[in-house]
């Protein structure tokens, strides 16, 4: 049993070296990394072996993403060294982790929409004619060749980025990783926005990364993809390394323990079905490029789940209905009375939420402080004639982050120096303050951690307790599974099927989805 | 302690100025006296010349000798110079009635007028097209000039047909450009007239570039030195302009007169111009000095050493 | 063909046909090719002065200066050559380029090393060099009459019978072109512009490639600055005043987009191009000056409204159905 | 779910509001005004003089009343270059109003209505066409003024009433003129506006994050417009002010005003970017900017070389607190 009090004792089995007898090939040891009220790092060590895939685990905030940053050159570090084959380096901007052939795909895509696959590949590294001009030729064949090998073959190097889908884009940052011979490839949360048909995909590609001898840093909150695709682990807890290890010989409910100081079991919580009548329906929803014919029900007190591939247009209809995209034809009847929202402001007021789910552009306002964000929403409610009211304010944000056990300094701090699941906690928390009717979540527990997501999931099913509708989206087929009463699936911009949770498996969903015939 | 005469000008950098500057130091030294704060802004303004005249109110200048942005606009803070006690005239560039005590033009308006035409018409003994270049179309003493020029040319120059007016704004790119456009758009053009010294340096160079020479004649007010030039290789047969250096001597020694003097600027009021002479006062209190002086081959060497 | 009419370069050269036919209407001798040289080269400088501000615009930044680096540059170059009238005319660019990437360097070591947004380091600079300018000169003017003929007459030399201001625009155009497309430098600009922090994760020191933008901006500044003297004959203090609108209206009506990532040197050329034919054609069909002004206001405006439609993405199409009809 | 522990608690701030205020913006500027107060005071005898001072406020307080409503459509994260021909315009439309024989109270209506108009223009075109507001502004710069040019081209319009003087050239007790009461007055409104109200709190969120706003609930186009049309009508009240100051009306009045304005917002550490700036910080920016170009007037110094000086004050106060906090050890 682990001893709660000394979060510095640090679980090693076996200690130190990786299966065979391989060498790391990145090895960080001693860093720490300070911001200003905040220690994001203290004295962590970490290895990454070749062939294999290290899985980063920790709650939010808990320093991942940081450490990403220090490996990639972008941060550094205030102490540390860091090495790279048995040489220390050091690593002053990302021109030199590249160098060092360390390269990461980030939590955010950070890819270049109007640019073309080929050009993603090879920027800052384009293949050179005698003369010194970029080589647009060989730049394309090359690019081509390392799709192909990386079997995506059916990504054309000529069209521009933003004409693909998700997956595919992540399948050119791996690319873009092959192509400068990266030996170290890290991937932030790959999976957090990707359905199970793309994070196959992509484990896909994790294996043959493997097989080619790079060494691998995953970071995921999500358990059974660390187990299908790790070798090993290591465990951060409020900035420090909590234990290590191959992930064989570790439980998942171990892991939890280290990373949170406590056990979790995340067990979907029990509600008895007490389903009243509609609440909203909508009818015949359509959009010209979107969606068509959308129709559902949603009753009070019920959460109904929306499932399918990424991309197949849940959202969209979601902002629809929110009033934030325009549909062109259909009805949305909300108690009884038809609604034309024409601005989220007008779906708010009349008790529609829509959380959304691309937290750093619809999300959150980085730049306002948490408390500002949270009231942002409900202003009218924290003011007067008005005048704002900023005790008001700050009772409103503590009531709604304090319960989805937020990890910030102050109430004061800019959202944009919070870790990306906190910052998705301030989202759900600024649409739960404006007491809806309905509220509908669009990826709510995206890269959020085992314990928050508990607390998410714990809040949902109170709200329904009281007599709110929720319409949840999500990609994420156990939280489907788990949380909904009813699930709409969708796929290609139309509903597929609806479904009652009691008839309901994983297999059907799935097949639903991808429109395979049962 | 000396007496402070501030001479306003339009803009700073312009030579026509600095000619003047040079009279009015001559004057102060001539009146002993007197000290000079020659100022203006760089951009010809009124509401930049009107942030000019504040400051020179509160350093209690004794006199503001001013030339005009705009006639109108400056009008409210020369009439509060005036009367915080600060003797106010203008030169040049007039002011309204009610802004100054008085007014030194460089020459009589008519004149000008007339004058601009003439240059063009004395090289067009068979007549023909001619148009006009002139500053920015709120400038006070141009369009005066300007409509002189139209009203006389009917029964002086029957011949001469001025086709067009346009707007270089004193600005040498833009200048050049309308320049350009006056030659298209009349093939038969035969002369320029640019009442302004930018404008007139401006079409004397486009008519040398397009190779026009001794097609179009470019004329109009030019300083001797900044226009020999074009007088040298042909592109222009003869300007004219007043004397800068005497209008500054003479705005001074006005300025003086009323401040320390205690002269009283009346219509009729004759005063004293140290060597420059003697003006009278017309009613609107204005009076002219000499009539502008021609520039030609004979004589531009010898002045543009001189302004 | 279909191709062809996705790239706005094409319907911007269309506007300039039609424009150049409606003024034709009323004044046909300007769509004389010999009238159609001397507008280029009359609108030269301009689209010199677009390229070198399009390259800052595609980073996300912009150059306010430039007007007031051409005025300061212009001045030292007519103050030498009115001293030194020995100086060949070569030097004396060579001098402009210099004198002008040194303005050019200061704006951008205070983007890059202070990471002040460039609005306000040039919104500064443009009033310090043109104010430089004046206490250099004493506030003075240099006329044509203190320039050498030598000073003057270069640009207007005709080489193959196009004056050489029109060959160095045309050398300009295509060592921009060779520097936009095909070299990684360009490659970088755009990519700042389209994702500067993508930028940053790719290895590109966005901070020392906008220092490089805005040090070839100052170069294409100070060219100009001997460009404009040597043509308008007069330095002084007020040389381009206001002129920066100018430059930014042509590469906003040429399609590069302010917020960065997005525009080619085509585009810029032909937007000058555009301004230029405006600025000339008024004059000629007569219409009073008085509205020329209100004209081009009116034109900005419109290019913008149709740049804007050109480039409203038309998201993704999720409906397989709606795919298969279009 | 097994043991939920106790929630932290999070405080609402952590440092004190004293020292951050200490370290602010705003005292930097007012450490800025002091000091070229005391300058002026030493280098010129006239400086410290009831009148010199009440003049001094005519060189900032038509600047400064369009600069409170640019401070607000900056902080949303747009701009407006086409203020200075706005005032063109409206100063126009009065003066056409004149000659119809209108009167003192139809006149500054005229003003304020034709200012409004113009701002509506402005924020219709951004808001409703999705157009960056930079160019447009650059190009209705010229519309506007454009359309001056045409109605006077080189007439001017004079002969204003009387009782119209009092707005530019009047005062309201003592040296205390109307311009400098009407500009404290709209300092207060603004301030409360941006600093006390709902719709303020909205203009910084939109400034940060546009789309999360618009996800938020707040109206982001109707926000931006009416800030376009604030912009616009201050433009109005500033035009009324000048043709009633200069008593006359050309069409190249102004020229030059908006980069003017624009350097007061931003020296006054409005972000250029948009979302963080306050009112306070302008007020003291347009004072000192008052207080630079009086100063350096009655040194009888050229306007040219006073602009390097609000240049140079413009970059070096901008860098200051980055160099510091690079000097304390960041980075
Ligand atoms: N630029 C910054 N300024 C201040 N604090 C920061 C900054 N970046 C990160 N932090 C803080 O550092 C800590 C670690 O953040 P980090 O992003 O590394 O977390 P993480 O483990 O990636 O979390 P998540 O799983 O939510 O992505 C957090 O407390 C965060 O608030
Ligand atoms: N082509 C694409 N380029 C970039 N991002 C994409 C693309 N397609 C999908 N995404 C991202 O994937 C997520 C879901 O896409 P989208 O909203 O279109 O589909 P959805 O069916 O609503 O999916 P979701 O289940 O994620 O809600 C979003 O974060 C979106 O930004
Ligand atoms: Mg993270
Ligand atoms: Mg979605």
């Amino acid at each position: 049993m682990l001893d709660n009090t000394h979060p510095a004792h640090i679980v090693r089995d076996p200690p130190h070296k990786g299966e065979g007898n391989a060498a790391p090939r990145l090895t960080l040891s001693g860093v720490s990394k300070s911001f200003p009220g905040v220690r994001a790092l203290h004295d962590v060590s970490l290895s990454l072996y070749p062939g294999q895939v290290t899985a980063l685990i920790g709650e939010n905030g808990a320093g991942k993403s940081t450490l990403v940053k220090i490996m990639t050159g972008i941060y550094q570090p205030d102490t540390g060294t860091i090495s790279i084959d048995g040489q220390a380096v050091t690593l002053p901007s990302a021109h030199a982790a590249f160098g060092y052939g360390v390269t990461a795909i980030h939590q955010e895509t950070v890819l270049f929409d109007d640019l073309t696959v080929a050009e993603n590949i090879f920027l800052g590294h384009a293949p050179r004619t005698r003369f010194g001009t970029i080589d647009w030729r060989t730049m394309r064949k090359n690019a081509r060749e390392v799709l192909d090998a990386m079997h995506a073959g059916h990504i054309d190097a000529d069209t521009r980025l933003k004409d693909l889908g998700i997956a595919n884009k992540h399948l050119v940052a791996v690319a873009r990783a092959m192509s400068i011979d990266a030996q170290i490839v890290i991937m932030d949360e790959p999976t957090a926005a990707l359905s199970m048909k793309e994070i196959e995909e992509l484990f896909l590609l994790i294996e043959f990364l493997k097989s080619e001898g790079k060494a691998i840093l995953f970071i995921s909150h999500k358990f059974d993809e660390i187990y299908r695709i790790a070798d090993r682990y290591t465990v951060f807890r409020d900035g420090e390394m909590v234990g290590e290890g191959l992930i064989k010989d570790a439980g998942q409910s171990q892991i939890v323990r280290m990373m949170v100081g406590r056990s979790v079991d995340h067990i979907f919580p029990q509600r008895k079905a007490e389903i009243g009548a509609p609440v909203l329906s909508v009818s015949g929803l359509s959009h010209p490029t979107e969606f068509n014919d959308i129709g559902f029900e949603l009753h009070k007190g019920e959460i109904l789940g929306f499932y399918g591939l990424v991309g197949a247009g849940r959202s969209e209809v979601m902002q629809a209905i929110s009033g934030i995209t325009r549909s062109t034809g259909g009805t949305i009847t909300l108690e009884g009375k038809t609604i034309a929202p024409k601005s989220a402001a007008d779906s708010i007021d009349a008790g529609i939420v829509y959380v959304p789910e691309e937290r750093g552009k619809q999300g959150v306002v980085i730049g306002l402080p948490i408390f500002q964000n949270v009231s942002l929403p409900s202003l009218k409610r924290t003011s007067r004639s008005g005048l704002l009211r900023l005790s008001e304010e700050f009772a409103l944000a503590r009531s709604y982050t304090e319960r989805l056990d937020l990890r910030a300094s102050s109430l004061s701090q800019d959202v944009g120096t919070l870790s990306g699941g906190n910052q998705q906690k301030i989202v759900i928390a600024k649409w739960l303050a404006t007491a809806p009717k309905v509220i509908i979540l669009d990826e709510p527990t995206k890269g959020i951690d085992i314990g928050s997501k508990a607390a998410v999931h714990g809040f949902m099913a109170e709200l329904v307790a009281q007599g709110l509708s929720v319409i949840m989206v999500s990609s994420e087929l156990p939280e489907i599974l788990g949380m909904s009463d009813r699930v709409v699936v969708m796929r290609e911009g139309l509903v597929a099927a609806v479904y009652d949770n009691k008839e309901l498996d994983a297999e059907t969903l799935v097949r639903s989805a991808a429109g395979i015939a049962a | 302690e000396n007496v402070k005469i501030a001479l306003v000008v339009k803009s700073l950098g312009n030579g026509f100025f600095d000619a003047a500057n040079k009279g009015a130091e001559e004057a102060a030294k001539e009146l002993g006296d007197v000290d000079i704060i020659y100022t203006g802004p760089t951009k010809a303004t009124a509401e930049a010349q009107i942030e000019v005249v504040n400051s020179l109110i509160a350093q209690k200048v004794n006199a503001i000798a001013i030339s005009a942005n705009d006639a109108d606009a400056l009008v409210p803070v020369l009439k509060k110079a005036m009367e915080r006690g600060i003797t106010v005239i203008s030169w040049d560039s007039g002011v309204a009635k009610e802004g100054r005590q008085l007014h030194l033009n460089p020459s009589d308006t008519g004149l000008i007028g007339e004058t601009i035409i003439k240059l063009a018409a004395d090289y067009l003994p068979e007549g023909g097209d001619v148009a006009i270049l002139s500053a920015s179309s709120t400038a006070t003493n141009q369009n005066a000039w300007i409509d002189a020029a139209k009203k006389i040319l009917p029964e002086k120059f029957p011949k001469i047909k001025l086709v067009a007016t346009v707007y270089g704004d004193d600005d040498s790119a833009k200048s050049t450009d309308e320049a350009k456009g006056l030659l298209k758009s009349y093939p038969n053009l035969k002369a320029i007239i640019a009442p302004t010294t930018v404008g007139v340096v401006a079409a004397a160079q486009v008519v040398t570039d397009e190779k026009l020479i001794g097609k179009v004649n470019v004329t109009g007010l030019a300083l001797p030195s900044e226009f020999k030039k074009f007088i040298d290789n042909g592109a222009s047969q003869a300007v004219a302009l007043w004397n800068p250096i005497d209008l500054g001597y003479s705005a001074v020694y006005l300025a003086h007169d009323l401040a320390v003097k205690k002269e009283e600027a009346k219509p009729g009021a004759t005063l004293s111009i140290g060597r420059v002479g003697k003006v009278t006062l017309d009613d609107t209190n204005s009076a002219a000095m000499a009539p502008p002086f021609q520039f030609d081959k004979s004589n531009i060497e010898k002045f543009s050493k001189i302004y | 063909m279909k191709a062809l009419l996705k790239y706005r370069e094409i319907w911007l050269l269309a506007a300039i046909a039609v424009l150049v036919g409606l003024i034709s209407t009323r004044f046909p001798a300007f769509a004389d090719p010999g009238n159609l040289r001397q507008v280029f080269n009359d609108t030269s400088i301009l689209m010199i002065l677009a390229l070198g501000q399009m390259v800052v615009i595609l980073t996300r930044s912009i150059d306010l200066s430039m007007a007031s680096n051409l005025c300061f540059t212009g001045m030292v170059v007519a103050m030498l050559n009115a001293a030194h009238p020995a100086i060949p005319i070569p030097l004396l660019i060579v001098i402009a380029l210099v004198v002008g990437l040194v303005l050019g360097a200061i704006n951008g070591l205070l983007v890059w090393r202070l990471n002040m947004p460039s609005i306000v380091v040039t919104l500064g600079t443009l009033t310090i060099y043109r104010g430089a300018t004046f206490v250099l000169s004493g506030g003075a003017w240099v006329n044509a009459d203190k320039m050498s003929p030598d000073f003057i007459g270069f640009q207007r030399a005709a080489f193959l019978g196009i004056p050489v201001l029109s060959w160095i625009a045309i050398l300009v155009i295509a060592l921009f072109f060779v520097l936009m497309t095909r070299t990684a430098l360009g490659r970088s600009i755009y990519a700042i512009g389209v994702n500067p922090t993508a930028s940053v994760y790719a290895g590109i020191d966005v901070g020392r490639t906008k220092f490089i933008v805005f040090c070839i901006s100052g170069m294409i500044g100070g060219l100009s600055g001997y460009l404009w003297i040597s043509r308008y004959v007069i330095a002084s203090v007020e040389v381009a005043n206001g002129y920066e609108l100018n430059i930014i209206a042509a590469c906003v009506i040429g399609g590069i987009s302010i917020a960065g990532g997005i525009g080619s040197v085509g585009g810029a050329v032909l937007g000058a191009l555009f301004l230029g034919i405006i600025s000339n054609a008024l004059p000629v069909i007569n219409i009073s000056p008085f509205w020329q002004m209100a004209i081009s206001g009116s034109a900005i405006i419109l290019a913008v409204v149709l740049n804007a439609r050109g480039e409203r993405q038309q998201g993704r199409i999720i409906l397989k159905k709606v795919e298969a009809v279009t | 779910m097994t043991d939920i522990p106790a929630p932290r608690h999070i405080p609402d701030r952590l440092d004190k509001p004293l020292s951050s205020a200490i370290f602010s913006w705003e005292a930097l500027l007012v450490v800025v005004a002091v000091a070229i107060f005391a300058i002026n005071s030493f280098a010129s005898p006239y400086f410290l003089d009831p009148y010199s001072l009440s003049d001094l406020t005519f060189n900032f307080t038509e600047k400064g009343l369009i600069a409170f409503a640019m401070a607000l459509l900056i902080i949303s994260g747009e701009i407006d270059l086409s203020v200075a021909a706005i005032i063109a315009l409206a100063s126009t439309m009065m003066g056409m109003a004149v000659q119809a024989g209108a009167g003192t109270p139809v006149l500054v209506l005229i003003g304020i209505v034709v200012g409004l108009g113009c701002g509506a223009f402005n924020g219709l075109l951004v808001t409703r066409l999705g157009l960056p507001s930079i160019v447009v502004t650059i190009g209705t710069m010229s519309l506007f003024r454009g359309i001056a040019f045409i109605i006077l081209g080189d007439q001017a319009y004079k002969g204003y009433p009387e009782s119209f003087a009092f707005f530019g050239q009047g005062y309201v007790w003592w040296v205390v003129s109307f311009e400098l009461v009407l500009f404290l007055v709209a300092a207060i409104v603004y301030w409360l506006v941006l600093h006390r109200t709902s719709f303020g709190r909205r203009v910084f969120a939109i400034g940060n994050n546009p789309v999360a706003a618009q996800f938020s609930g707040v109206r982001v186009g109707r926000i931006k417009f009416i800030l376009f049309c604030l912009t616009g009508l201050m433009s109005g009240i500033a035009s009324v002010l000048i043709t009633s100051r200069l008593g006359s009306t050309r069409p190249s009045i102004a020229q030059g005003y908006e980069l003017e304005v624009i350097t007061m917002v931003v020296l006054g550490g409005v972000s250029i970017l948009g979302g963080a700036g306050s009112i306070l910080g302008v007020v003291l920016a347009a004072f000192i900017m008052g207080l630079v170009t009086f100063g350096l007037g009655l040194l009888n110094v050229p306007g040219i070389v006073m602009s390097i000086f609000i240049g140079l004050l413009l970059i070096i106060v901008i860098a200051l607190p980055i160099v510091w906090r690079r000097l304390r050890g960041g980075r």
